[in-house]
């Protein structure tokens, strides 16, 4: 490849993913680490879910069924098995199997309906697993969960530090090669639309399949992550307030971008804590949480496309002036 | 975290980390924790927040009902905080997130008020010590209140963990003591209609009906509705904290069991928390406020018998046996499971002249012996 | 006098970029005008910048001596403003009985009088009236548009590019009609079809780059050979 | 000459009404085959079923000699059957290049690869500029295609249809509200792939005098039927077409 | 029999309580296509208003009023707020609606401090009787009574005024409608504020059927309502009714009958209707 060619935006990109590696030697506490740990495995969920939503148009009320499917394949073999990197690896690989098929079957079974349809079924089929882990108790724990042992490199904070944020960086070099391929732009031509898109010759359906498969795996991948970070699991991983978690996430980066889900996701996972740390400050933020709904409000307002979105609007119409 | 500060100038400070829900659907009962431990701590240092000359902190974290964040805050609360001792939490799930910090930063971890069997049992490791009762003790005393020779009885629970647990835990104590369990239901616990589920136990024409349920969506309306008690059966259940006790007025008469109602224990420590708490609260505890109370003379008794070290093994060591007072007498952590035995109340429920809501009446003290539940660690 | 509709030095924008520069036309009463000029000079934007759709940012709009630059739409329309836009703006999932009595400001006798009138002038949306709208042919959802139109006692219709793929004996009908109305109904058109344009228009305006640049009567153009060659390409 | 589509007794109904009702044609190869009828004769609908929109209720269309009455839109248009729409029917937030450049990629048949950058693939950018030039809309390419006046998008949907460069071209009234002026650029892209003889076109068209101009065929469709067919000449001379068609104004224009 | 009979009593009434909260979405979400998720929050504001009005003056009738016109004057504020600049992009809609769900629930804990409340209903509408072995519970029939009595309520405005086809017409293509001289912000106004009253109103009629409220009764049920709209086929009140009463007997005979899968019942519904019948029950569109 010539070095010429690779967009600037990709170096400023590169040097970003060096910094990452920098963090963990200027904050060692072990909580901060955990909270930016959970910005990269919502990072990772958010950028799956994004694959959806704003490249190819689908909004999916379900999507937490993966990072369920993720979170509990790995618990239990975990829990099954010693812990040992041995198993880690293994809990990667079935997890993205398992997920890669469930995705393959909810994609086929559902990708026919349109928006709203599309998103309810997903929503019930997410209600469907979160019934079965419930039910099947023997195996999840059901609503009591259970905890866990990790091979004890993970146990360190630094090395899962380390794991989670060159697996954000792989993916997301991934994707954006994904997005900005061929294929990825035939993604965008069926969310503009889908009719014409097939009557150039583009076989729509398979299109979604694939691309709820690789969403499918990526979510199940963020799921092992986020389960190895809290080290229990129990039927939350399932609950849909996940989904809408990295539905909001999503949509505050701005969707269409890889790298807004990321801002999305740190941008929530540091509102929360800091607003909820405020309640300390004055009993007024006791109820942080208007706040927190407030800030979703005035973000449609002043970022109406998501904050990379609008951003990245902004410098378009800023540029079209100026030339 | 919220920081109290208090006690001696200079010297040793003991901290301890509170994770407790203070906001979303549980945060009535992180309330009462709050409140509880706060009082424990006055009372068992008479004011001075101060034990074997060093003072006291505490730190509160609210673990908003999420296991992530529960893990994050009690993160905060070893590392940054450096905290001694963690209590907690208002869920199972938030409490079993933190469980494998505590021995992983060889920390004594006092639970309380969340009640899952597996704290204690699957999930137990030697750091992890419980005030509250858990759902065995509850289905014990339970069974206690009603099961005989030749009872038939029938139980309606939610159809999650909480539920199952709870009634299988009834099931075995009740036939122990001789009674029949000839149905067992389960409802979804979100439904908005149960007459289905009511049904089938009108069916079964049992003696009793045992209800196990937490959560706001209730059954009571419905069994009411359904005559169930008209139809000769006899409802019992847990009482639970006083918001529930309206919903309970077409129950009166009935049999049942509850951990804490502020007028059942007597004793001092109970007295003495009756009258601060109206002093400071304007009103009387509640259910898991002696629950507080409890966990922080259990830590208060303990550093006092290791003389303030907080040498997690020293602790472990004097507290597997320890007893301690509470206003729910005298609880004992027993040393297979550290879970802590504790009275617990057979009541009826009657009318009240001070309330509008009926109030739970003492039949007879459980004692802990009575509703010792099984040890479920393997040990 | 001022006269009918006054279209005055309007300019407009959307978002970043000057598409009307400088319109300047009067319609006046009971006569047919037609704007002209090729594919982006702007001549939709104009009737929209009338219809109060897009907002005019310099230049006056007056209609009956009323001044109704930048007006909410709905209150120009109650004016006695009627609009068949370009693209039709069929609603799709309402039948085409739907599409109708959702146009009809009153339902009374002369409603009813003007609709036997249009069933007779386009009987396919007899035929269809109970078909959604979308699933209409191209040209018959055109004549729903026009209908829909004309069902309402409006002054002063705009109508853009009404002849758009309807058939040639269907484009007779629609002079035909616009014929008839011409007593009751100004009329204001853009029409690319110079047979219909010349057929019905007594007055013209070339449009051309956001810019009127040449008016006059339909009469003068149809023998103006030079004009007709620059600016429409007729020869 | 050889048919390269035909259709055999296609029907199709919509509920109880017949919109193409047992029609058979053989079209032509390399010919320009026009269709003309009222509004409503079912020409779309008939465009519809030979680029696999709809599947008719009864009948066979064969490309080839192919049965290809069961094959989706996608399959027959990798087949190369291509086609352009009356409604206009782009992808509306993508500049007027990057629907044009959709087109061109679907043609060179880079359909799953998603591994390269698609900057790799400078020569379909520079097709589409190229087809862009043809049409008269090279001064748009970086539009928006929603942001284009409606004559304008008309170009594009033909833009759009040229670079698949199927064998076959189905062309839906690709005039209609074009301006005057322009409308003779655009014939005389369809003259010259008439003269280049290597694809066969299918054109819709109310406006007869491009209609006498182009077609070597001439297909007549009245309420679903096929009333007519054969030279522009003797169809303008069809009496049906006369009067259910063109009405007096046309005739008094021709005399 | 009897058990059958029974259990089709008390899912009819289960299934008109769900129409009756779905009946706002219908208009919101089914008509105006905006994925409000707002709408539990306006459905606990109705909720604990209603109550509060209700335990003051012991009216339960002033309860309802109270409800109904906290539902209009919320709707009117988050209409104009709100949903308005959000109309057609369901992505911000999304987002704003959860964040405004979020600020309402949480307000409900500032306003009404954070315990659950308890409610029973009034004494004319208390208690149930027997016939046969059937038992017959008033508040459920007057709940019945009520969803129907709203049902043809809407059904003859609808019949009777071009208001649903004004709006679906709207949302189809607002610039149109204005240039028919219709005020569309005007009509998608009240119907928000009409959709928001009813949503307000079935939170207090809820709330005496089943006891108790508490702030985050809202989004659980506001799903459920989500659902009825979906599968009866959007925007269509007769398809939500006969949708919401399907779930509700569903429910029931699932709970008699196979209580192994009563848990999954809402769901297992939702998929296999859309699995067979994507469009919905009854689509309209
Ligand atoms: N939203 C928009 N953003 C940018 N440019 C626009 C927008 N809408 C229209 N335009 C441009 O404004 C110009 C005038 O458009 P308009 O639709 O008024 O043309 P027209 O004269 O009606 O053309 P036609 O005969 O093709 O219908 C066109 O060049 C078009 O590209
Ligand atoms: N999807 C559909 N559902 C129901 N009816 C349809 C559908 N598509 C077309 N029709 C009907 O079939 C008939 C033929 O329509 P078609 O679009 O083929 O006409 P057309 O010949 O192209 O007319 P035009 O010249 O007006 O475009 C019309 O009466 C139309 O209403
Ligand atoms: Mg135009
Ligand atoms: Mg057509």
């Amino acid at each position: 490849m010539n070095l010429a060619q690779v967009e600037k935006s990709t170096w400023v990109y590169v040097a970003i993913s060096f910094l990452l590696f920098v963090v963990p030697f200027i904050a060692t506490g072990r909580s901060v680490q955990f909270l930016i740990i959970q910005i990269f495995v919502f990072g990772i969920f958010a950028m799956s879910y994004d694959l959806l939503l704003g490249y190819t148009g689908i909004i999916s009320f379900g999507h937490v069924m993966f990072f369920g499917v993720g979170a509990y394949s790995t618990a239990v073999l975990f829990d099954r098995f010693d812990p040992t990197m041995l198993t880690f690896a293994l809990a990667i690989i079935i997890s993205g199997v398992i997920a890669g098929i469930v995705s393959l079957i909810v994609g086929v079974l559902t990708l026919r309906l349109k928006s709203h349809f599309y998103a309810m079924l997903t929503l019930a089929l997410a209600g469907l697993f979160l019934v079965g882990a419930e039910k099947w108790r023997k195996l999840t724990g059901g609503s009591d969960g259970f905890t866990f042992g990790l091979p004890d490199i993970l146990r360190d904070s630094f090395a899962l530090y380390i794991v989670s944020a060159l697996s954000l960086v792989l993916i997301f070099f991934g994707l954006r090669r994904m997005t900005k391929s061929p294929f990825g732009k035939v993604l965008v031509a069926i969310r503009e639309n889908e009719s014409r898109t097939e009557s150039l010759g583009y076989q729509v359906l398979h299109y979604k399949v694939i691309v709820s498969v690789v969403s499918g795996i990526v979510a199940s991948y963020s799921g092992v992550l986020y389960i190895l970070s809290l080290r229990f699991v129990d039927t939350s991983v399932f609950a849909t307030d996940l989904t809408i978690d990295v539905l909001l996430m999503t949509i505050i980066g701005g969707v269409g971008t890889l790298i807004g889900p990321i801002i999305g996701a740190s941008l929530i996972e540091f509102a929360h804590h800091w607003l909820s740390d405020l309640s300390d400050v004055h009993w007024i933020f006791e109820r942080w949480i208007i706040l927190y709904g407030t800030i979703f409000i005035l973000i449609v307002v002043f970022f109406p496309k998501g904050i990379v979105g609008t951003l990245v609007d902004r410098f378009y119409k800023w540029r079209a002036r100026r030339t | 975290g919220e920081t109290e500060e208090s006690g001696a100038e200079g010297g040793e400070t003991i901290k301890i980390g509170v994770l407790a829900s203070l906001t979303g659907a549980l945060e009535a009962y992180g309330q009462q924790t709050k409140k509880g431990f706060e009082l424990g701590l006055e009372y068992g240092t008479d004011g001075t927040m101060e034990v074997a000359g060093k003072k006291i902190e505490v730190v509160y974290e609210d673990t908003e009902t999420d296991p992530k964040v529960a893990r994050q805050k009690a993160l905060t609360l070893l590392e940054d905080e450096g905290v001694d001792f963690l209590v907690g939490s208002s869920s199972s799930g938030d409490t079993l997130a933190v469980t494998p910090l505590a021995e992983e930063y060889e920390k004594v971890m006092v639970v309380e008020p969340a009640a899952a069997d597996g704290i204690t049992g699957a999930e137990y490791n030697d750091y992890v010590f419980r005030t509250s009762r858990n759902s065995s003790q509850d289905a014990v005393s339970a069974a206690a209140a009603i099961a005989d020779e030749g009872v038939k009885i029938a139980t309606l629970a939610p159809d999650y963990a909480f539920g199952r647990d709870g009634v299988s835990a009834f099931k075995t104590a009740a036939e122990d003591l001789g009674a029949e369990i000839i149905h067992e239901e389960y409802a979804d616990q979100t439904a908005t209609d149960f007459t289905a589920n009511i049904q089938k136990i009108l069916d079964a024409d049992p003696d009793y009906l045992y209800v196990v349920w937490a959560g706001a969506n209730t059954p009571w309306n419905q069994i009411v509705d359904m005559q169930v008690q008209e139809q000769g059966i006899k409802i019992t259940t847990g009482v639970a904290d006083r918001a529930t006790l309206p919903m309970m007025a077409p129950l009166v008469g009935m049999e049942g069991f509850t951990l804490y109602y502020h007028t059942l224990p007597d004793n001092e420590v109970n007295d003495w928390l009756i009258e601060k708490h109206q002093e400071k609260h304007g009103e009387a505890p509640d259910l898991f406020t002696p629950g507080g109370m409890s966990a922080a003379l259990a830590v208060i008794e303990a550093l006092k018998q290791t003389e303030g070290s907080t040498d997690s093994a020293e602790l472990i060591e004097t507290m597997e046996g320890m007893e301690f007072a509470t206003p729910k007498g005298t609880m004992t952590f027993r040393p297979e499971d550290h879970q802590a035995l504790q009275e617990m109340y057979a009541v009826t429920l009657v009318e009240s002249d001070e309330h509008d809501y009926p109030v739970p009446e003492l039949k007879k003290v459980l004692t802990p012996e009575e509703t010792a539940p099984p040890i479920m660690n393997g040990k | 006098m001022s006269s009918f509709l006054e279209v005055s030095h309007v300019r407009a924008n959307i978002e970043q970029y000057h598409i009307l520069h400088d319109i300047s036309f009067h319609v006046p009463k009971g006569e047919v005008t037609v704007l002209l000029g090729r594919n982006g000079a702007g001549k939709t934007t104009t009737l929209r910048s009338i219809m109060g759709l897009t907002p005019v940012i310099a230049g006056e709009i007056t209609f009956k001596g009323e001044k109704i630059r930048n007006q909410k739409p709905h209150l120009i329309a109650n004016r006695g403003i009627g609009y068949v836009p370009e693209d039709q703006g069929i609603f799709h999932d309402l039948t085409v009985g739907e599409n109708m009595r959702v146009a009809m400001k009153k339902e009374n006798e002369e409603t009813k009088e003007r609709m036997d009138w249009i069933l007779d002038l386009f009987p396919d949306l007899k035929k269809f009236w109970n078909k959604p709208g979308g699933q209409l042919s191209g040209g018959q959802k055109q004549m729903l548009a026009i209908s829909r139109a004309y069902v309402n006692d409006n002054e002063l219709l705009l109508i853009d590019e009404p002849s758009k793929g309807l058939a040639p004996i269907v484009v007779e009908k629609v002079m035909d009609s616009i014929h008839q109305m011409k007593e009751r109904t100004t009329i204001l058109l853009v029409e690319q079809n110079f047979m219909m344009a010349s057929g019905i228009g007594d007055r013209f305006y070339i449009i051309d780059d956001g810019q009127t640049v040449q008016q006059g009567q339909m009469n003068e153009l149809k023998q103006d050979g030079v004009l007709l060659q620059k600016y429409l390409g007729i020869s | 000459m050889a048919a390269l589509l035909e259709t055999k007794d296609v029907t199709i109904q919509f509920g109880g009404h017949t919109a193409v009702d047992h029609v058979t044609v053989d079209i032509a190869e390399k010919q320009l085959t026009s269709i003309i009828g009222p509004n409503g004769a079912g020409k779309t609908t008939f465009f519809n079923l030979l680029s696999g929109q709809l599947s008719p209720t009864s009948g066979e269309i064969y490309f080839r000699g192919q049965n290809i009455t069961k094959l989706s839109p996608t399959k027959r248009s990798r087949l190369g059957i291509g086609r352009s729409f009356q409604i206009t029917n782009v992808f509306p937030n993508l500049t007027v290049l990057e629907n044009v450049r959709l087109a061109v990629q679907s043609k060179r048949k880079v359909r799953y690869q998603m591994m390269a950058h698609f900057l790799h693939y400078k020569e379909f950018k520079e097709e589409a500029y190229h087809l862009l030039e043809k049409v008269l809309l090279i001064g748009k390419a970086d539009t928006v295609a929603a942001n284009l006046a409606h004559g304008e998008k008309r170009k594009l949907e033909i833009a759009m249809l040229l670079a698949l460069d199927s064998e076959v071209l189905l062309l839906d009234e690709p005039t209609a509200g074009m301006a005057l002026e322009e409308v003779p650029a655009i014939i005389e892209v369809i003259e010259q792939i008439k003269k280049q003889h290597e694809q066969t076109i299918v054109l819709i068209e109310h406006k007869m005098d491009m209609i006498m101009d182009l077609s070597d065929d001439v297909l007549v469709l009245f309420h679903g039927e096929l009333i007519a067919q054969g030279s522009p000449q003797s169809i303008i001379a069809n009496d049906i077409v006369q009067s259910a068609y063109l009405g007096g104004m046309y005739n008094e224009q021709l005399s | 029999m009897d058990v059958l009979f029974s259990l089709a009593i008390n899912g009819l009434a289960t299934g008109m309580l769900i129409f009756l909260l779905a009946a706002g979405l219908t208009l919101i979400f089914g008509l105006m296509d905006v994925l409000n998720f707002a709408h539990g929050g306006l459905f606990i504001w109705g909720a604990y208003t209603g109550v509060w009005t209700y335990q003051m003056t012991g009216s339960f009738l002033g309860g309802i009023v109270t409800a109904i016109g906290v539902g209009l004057l919320l709707g009117l504020v988050t209409e104009r707020f709100i949903v308005r600049p959000v109309y057609g992009s369901h992505v911000q809609q999304i987002l704003i609606t959860l964040g405004f769900m979020l600020v309402l629930q949480e307000c409900i804990k500032v306003v009404f401090g954070p315990d659950q409340k308890i409610v029973s209903p009034p004494s004319y509408l208390e208690g149930s009787f027997i016939i046969g072995e059937i038992v017959f519970i008033n508040y459920r029939l007057f709940i019945i009574a009520v969803g129907f009595l709203i049902y043809f309520a809407f059904y003859y405005l609808f019949k009777k005024t071009r208001v649903g086809l004004i709006v679906r017409a709207g949302v189809m293509n607002k610039e149109m409608i204005q240039s028919l001289g219709v005020n569309i912000k005007l009509v998608f106004l009240l119907v928000f504020m009409v959709g928001a009253a009813l949503a307000a109103l079935s939170g207090m009629l809820h709330a005496a059927y089943s006891g108790v409220i508490y702030a985050e009764m809202g989004l659980e049920f506001s799903i459920l309502a989500f659902i009825v709209v979906v599968i009866g086929g959007m925007g269509n009140f007769k398809g939500s009714l006969l949708a919401a009463i399907l779930v509700g007997l569903t429910q029931a005979f699932m709970a008699y009958y196979v209580p192994a899968l009563s848990l999954a019942t809402n769901m297992l519904l939702m998929a296999i209707v859309l699995v067979f019948r994507p469009q919905g029950l009854f689509a309209l569109r």
